[in-house]
């Protein structure tokens, strides 16, 4: 047993330390809104900020938008745990670069694609050349994917897809669709779902905003009439869908803001020393102290879950509990993050940023609005905590 | 004991009931601003509506007749004040203060003069006070005001800052609390002032909320001078007059009154919900938080009405308002994160969106939450308050 | 809409709380091991102390057995708020008096009964002259009533009974069982069950102890078998038992030992402020405070329920939502004030009675092993939310 | 990174199971006694283990070969320690603190004469010390020590009264705290003796526990006189000692352990509870709470592998064993009611019930669960701990 890095893994985290501090916009990180956890703010940001583009080009050229993916395919060909690094050091600046593509679909073709799946799509994914976003959910369909009713029907070489997805984030910003739709209604829910990809250009996509609890617009629906994607573009083999989504849910997992938590409670730590109420630094309130304590606790913990699953993704090992409490552990801490910075610094972390009194340059504000997100998103916790029962403890389903 | 409210008091119920029918504006139900989310429109929907009220009396109904009142009894004004918020009558947060916190502390510390000018007002629903009692970095401290007022030959001059002053764009008269000894200890010195808005040496600028809305502002004052006659009260002696006011604070049964709104609408959202086939409305925890949180609201309710018989009964409370203070802001943080959960992504959808659920409520009280019970440990102090008076343990240094 | 006491019952209360401080034995108060919300200690204690009984003998002349029922039926014919009123003081006082038959079977038979039955049982029970047992629950059958086997079978005018109840508190001190049977095994569980009155001398009743967590015997398992009963003891109509037990359960959760928890309270406050340690008083501790004013606010809520449910039964309105709060209020706060407790007073409290340094006369020590059987026993804590969420609010069953 | 143990670590950790499969008693495993449930049977057949674990060097492996030990390293010792508490091997609690308090202290402070003899006693299992740490109405902290001790020529004599001694009616020595300098400041003046239990003066009267079992004490010395060489280290440096020789602490991977094994009990128990169609373990929220309760034994395992890789890297940990203390207190307790709730009625009752599951167990879990993190505040230190050496805040008053 080693908890240490290797000096290769450390002079990688050194490296990649050093790159972003070089690259990254000045003052990116004490400016960008970014809450760990939250899903609100990225796409808007990229779009509105070119500065983030160059810097995600810059990634893809050392190959780190790719880290774990053999040299053949566009990647770095380094390991799990040096993708962990990467994505810790990334969370901890509040940098962007990973996305869909590079950690969902990806990786996903990588597992189930035929080859020449993998020649087509995977080194432009490597590359920073397209973008991706999540066609999963759809309207009043809840957090449960088996109930996905957008069809596709073959009908020579295309599939012809016909439906409406929502809570499509980042789809305006995006070029394909990482896509589920049901193929065979009269199998079982769980045995007609395939994934395929669709061009947002093809016609007959509509997409229009849903604008987030933050204001911004991070979120749309997305209509499909008529749609006609070549069958070539079904991921591994059809009506498999469902077991692939499972799979790559695990894989997201790892992708969890680790380093943006560790450098909020930073922060608020840096906040209570520097800051007196009624005479008295906040440092010294035994509450506070206590409660500052409790985050720091279950960081920790987020912590090592988050290096045993690398770990286990190094050693070929599929990591799902690890990585359904890793999921649970980081959302209600993202909220816990959010709403303890509330409650130690009292209205004026109700200030949006701009005002010259809004402590962490409106941060605390924005994340107490996007945290919700996350709670709430695919897979909530209550379902989190059933999939530990069934899989980690082999409990019977409710 | 009884529980009951009396025939009598039904009937005023229904009374109010059928009065809000009529007199809540519809653009008001469709703008749907709730609290710190005024806009210039709503606010003048607001002021309008409660200059109509305050012709009725029941803008200040618990006010003497000679002042605009009604002298009404503790128990009907808890059931006017139950009717208004749980049909979300058009009353800005202001309003309430003006009436009261300011009136109720003039009522007490006023002069006739000044009881004839500014409670009047305020009953008639003609003056908004704004709060000038917080400054920078102070926290809830009225004590460690730093504002200086120096008296000479024709009254006072002001200097100094405050902030989180809500509505002070629309005030008419600030509620001041300024040092005028700055020699005496931390808790002599202090005096209460009444300031008009429009005097020439005030600045209001915005403090942008969490909303995105202009509520809060910093409020400066730069050599303002005002007359002696706005010195309310004795010199020296404010802090004492405030903490005596204090004790006027808003009853919670509004608090409770909205919560039962939305209660009873997230209800009906997951009967309709389950109908959908939505799995969210279907989770059995969601359910019974939500069955929770439906049974402490019932529990504030009565918690207020105990506070209002109290008054009834010339009796004042002591730590059962900490109580229910302590109480309603666990309670609505509780709510605020059970209405997200019932609702899903749905419930992070602001009101222009077609997919917002409820008005996107849930949403708006999620965030109203926040402006109880938090800051300088405010929590805190209300516990310390119950242990203190109600179980008679040692002040906490 | 009026919070106080009328005349009428603040004379009652007084006339009660003088009675009980002259009648109960000295040194009760403080040397019982009662917890308010435990069922552990009650029918041991009274089987080895006859002081009790004479007690209760007492009680029983007055007519407060039976408080709220008609003179006629040897009652005191006073309101539900007076009856109230008598069940907080004597949880204050942790006295003992009411039972399962002036609480449970008196009420039902008064409220389904033939006059017959009525004539035959009331005033029996009002006079204190026998006892019930409460025989619902079976071995493995959980928490759920619906799931009644032990069977009774219809021969000329007796029934039948054979089966097995356990956790049959207080079985061995009492004279009758307080029966639910399945008669119609046929029809849906809910309509088959009925209630029926047993006499423990019956023939084919076996009754074996169960020692409790606290090393007590007041659970039992009792064995049924070819126990006759005459068929006129079966109460209201048969096949009703289901209906007439979730009327019952309303009924019997009036009872808490609201009184109880206020006195517990009291006595932790008067220790904190006598209590130091390393030079502190314990009643300076921000943390302790915050703690205690958590519980008194709590115990506030349980009252005004308390109160409110009384009210309400004196109105003929059937508190049912108000009833599974109080019961799920009171057995959490049980449990909450034996862990404060315990937190509070640190490794003393884990002293059992008879050692000098046992605080509260070793109440604690016990209360922390009691107070966990209220939160397990029928209707748990999950089953009281699931009522209050179908019944209260409307919502659909899960 | 490597979260891995090597092969040989696990042929170690198989060779312990084979070594323990053998060894642990029959009647040990029937009469199950868990923590503070000794009885004389129990105690006697513990004492009798743990010299077999002496003899073979299992009992203070860590300890230099001369004293008995085998050196063994920090990881190896984990699994050693792991293996015994999963498989409930006899082991006393006095035990442990003796190898891992007593004698690693006396590694550091004592006189080669003195680690000859009582590290070795102890490395064999043929001595146990009781602690004399704790006085009546002192808290937690040692340095309000009152018991004196006086030196005259012979050696010294001791007057005072200790409290909480477990097993002291057992015990060998004990390890005792006496202030030698009353004039001195409170943390200075404290010395530290080992005094043999047989000395005259020496009077132990029981105290009997949650359990109803006689496993804590209280020690009276009354002109106890004992020689020169029961000092231990420096006179008036005692506390100073102790703080040192505190980091010792006993790792919590034995509790973790013994959780484990709870955890798996409970999830056999609810599967087939669940044929049987017991409607208690069919609750999802009981069964949410369990999953949750396994994952997060789950890091106090990682916790604790951290922290002995740490000591095998020659770090010290610092804030991490308060952070491992504090997360396994509320675990334990968090556990204990789970599983009283998985049980039901059941879990309530002892284990010479026919009707007793998973041997009592989770009841006498749930009383165990009380002597982590009680008392004086302890989780508060912890996480004043946490705060001051993790997080750099300030020191609490």
């Amino acid at each position: 047993m080693d908890f240490r890095f290797t000096g290769q893994e450390e002079a990688f985290r050194r490296e990649v330390d050093d790159f972003i501090q070089r690259e990254l916009p000045a003052n990116w990180t004490e400016e960008t809104l970014y809450w760990p956890g939250g899903y609100g703010t990225i796409p808007d940001f990229e779009e509105i900020n070119p500065a983030t583009e160059i810097f995600r080009r810059k990634l893809a050229e050392k190959g780190w938008l790719a880290i774990s993916w053999p040299e053949e395919y566009g990647g770095a060909g380094r390991t799990h745990i040096e993708q962990a690094i990467f994505h810790e050091r990334i969370s901890y600046y509040r940098a962007t670069g990973p996305d869909i593509g590079t950690l969902i679909s990806g990786p996903a073709i990588m597992r189930f694609g035929s080859d020449e799946m993998k020649r087509e799509w995977l080194p432009r994914i490597a590359r920073g050349e397209i973008r991706f976003w999540l066609a999963y959910s759809e309207p009043n369909a809840g957090s449960d994917l088996a109930s996905i009713k957008t069809s596709a029907v073959e009908d020579g070489d295309d599939l012809v897809i016909n439906g409406q997805k929502t809570w499509s984030s980042g789809a305006h910003t995006s070029d394909y669709a990482w896509m589920a739709v049901m193929m065979d209604p009269d199998a079982p829910a769980r045995k007609g779902i395939s994934l395929v990809i669709v061009d947002n250009k093809s016609e007959g996509i509509t997409i229009r905003p849903i604008i987030n609890i933050l204001g911004l617009h991070s979120f749309n629906e997305v209509f499909f009439d008529d749609v006609r994607v070549p069958q070539r573009n079904i991921v591994g083999e059809k009506n498999q869908g469902w077991y692939y989504l499972m799979v790559a849910l695990d894989f997201e997992r790892l992708v969890v803001a680790i380093g943006g938590m560790r450098r909020t409670l930073e922060e608020l730590i840096q906040y209570v020393k520097g800051t007196s109420r009624n005479g008295q630094a906040l440092s010294c309130d035994p509450l506070i102290q206590d409660k500052l304590a409790e985050l720091a606790i279950e960081i920790e913990v987020a912590d090592m879950f988050f290096w045993q699953t690398a770990w286990m993704l190094d050693r070929g090992l599929l990591p799902n509990i690890e990585a359904s409490v890793l999921k649970l552990a980081t959302t209600e801490l993202s909220w816990k993050l959010a709403n303890t910075a509330m409650e130690v610094m009292g209205p004026y972390a109700q200030l949006e940023r701009g005002s010259k009194w809004a402590p962490l340059g409106g941060r605390v504000c924005t994340g107490y609005l996007d945290c919700i997100s996350a709670l709430v998103g695919a897979g909530t916790s209550e379902i989190q905590r059933n999939i530990i029962a069934l899989r980690g403890l082999g409990l019977p389903w409710s | 004991m009884d529980f009951r409210f009396t025939a009598e008091d039904e009937t005023f119920r229904e009374e109010v009931r059928q009065w809000l029918k009529k007199e809540i504006p519809q653009r008001w139900i469709e703008l749907d601003a709730g609290i710190w989310e005024e806009t210039e429109e709503s606010w003048a929907l607001s002021r309008e509506f409660q200059r109509k009220l305050g012709q009725k009396g029941w803008l200040a109904p618990a006010y003497p007749k000679e002042y605009g009142g009604l002298e009404m009894s503790h128990m009907r004004r808890l059931i006017l004040s139950e009717e208004l918020n749980y049909n979300s009558a058009p009353i800005s947060i202001e309003a309430e203060i003006s009436v009261n916190w300011v009136g109720s502390a003039l009522m007490l510390f006023g002069t006739e003069e000044q009881k004839k000018k500014y409670v009047t007002e305020v009953a008639k629903g003609d003056a908004i006070f704004c709060l000038g009692y917080s400054e920078p970095n102070a926290g809830s401290d009225l004590a460690s005001v730093q504002t200086r007022a120096v008296e000479d030959d024709d009254g006072y001059i002001i200097n100094g800052q405050k902030t989180w002053c809500s509505y002070a764009h629309y005030a008419n008269y600030c509620w001041l609390g300024a040092r005028t000894d700055p020699e005496a200890p931390k808790h002599k010195g202090i005096s209460m002032f009444v300031a008009d808005m429009k005097t020439p040496g005030i600045t209001v600028r915005p403090l942008i909320n969490i909303l995105g809305r202009h509520s809060f502002n910093e409020v400066f004052f730069d050599d303002v001078r005002i007359p002696k006659n706005s010195l309310i009260g004795e010199k020296n002696n404010g802090w004492y007059q405030l903490v005596m006011a204090l004790d006027f604070e808003r009853s919670l049964i509004g608090t409770a009154a909205a919560n039962q709104r939305i209660i009873d609408e997230l209800v009906q959202y997951m009967i309709e919900a389950k109908h959908k086939g939505e799995s969210f409305a279907n989770d059995p925890l969601i359910k019974d938080e939500l069955a929770e949180v439906a049974v402490e609201n019932e529990v504030l309710r009565m918690m207020c009405y105990r506070i209002a018989w109290m008054y009834s009964q010339n009796t004042h409370p002591s730590y059962e308002s900490s109580m229910s203070l302590l109480f309603c802001s666990e309670l609505l943080r509780r709510l605020s994160n059970v209405g997200m959960r019932v609702l899903g992504p749905y419930g992070q959808l602001d009101m222009d969106s077609k997919w917002a659920v409820l008005n996107a409520r849930i949403m708006r009280i999620y965030l109203s939450a926040l402006s109880i019970g938090v800051g300088g440990g405010s929590n805190e102090i209300q516990r310390n308050i119950v242990a203190m008076r109600g179980l008679g343990l040692p002040r906490q240094q």
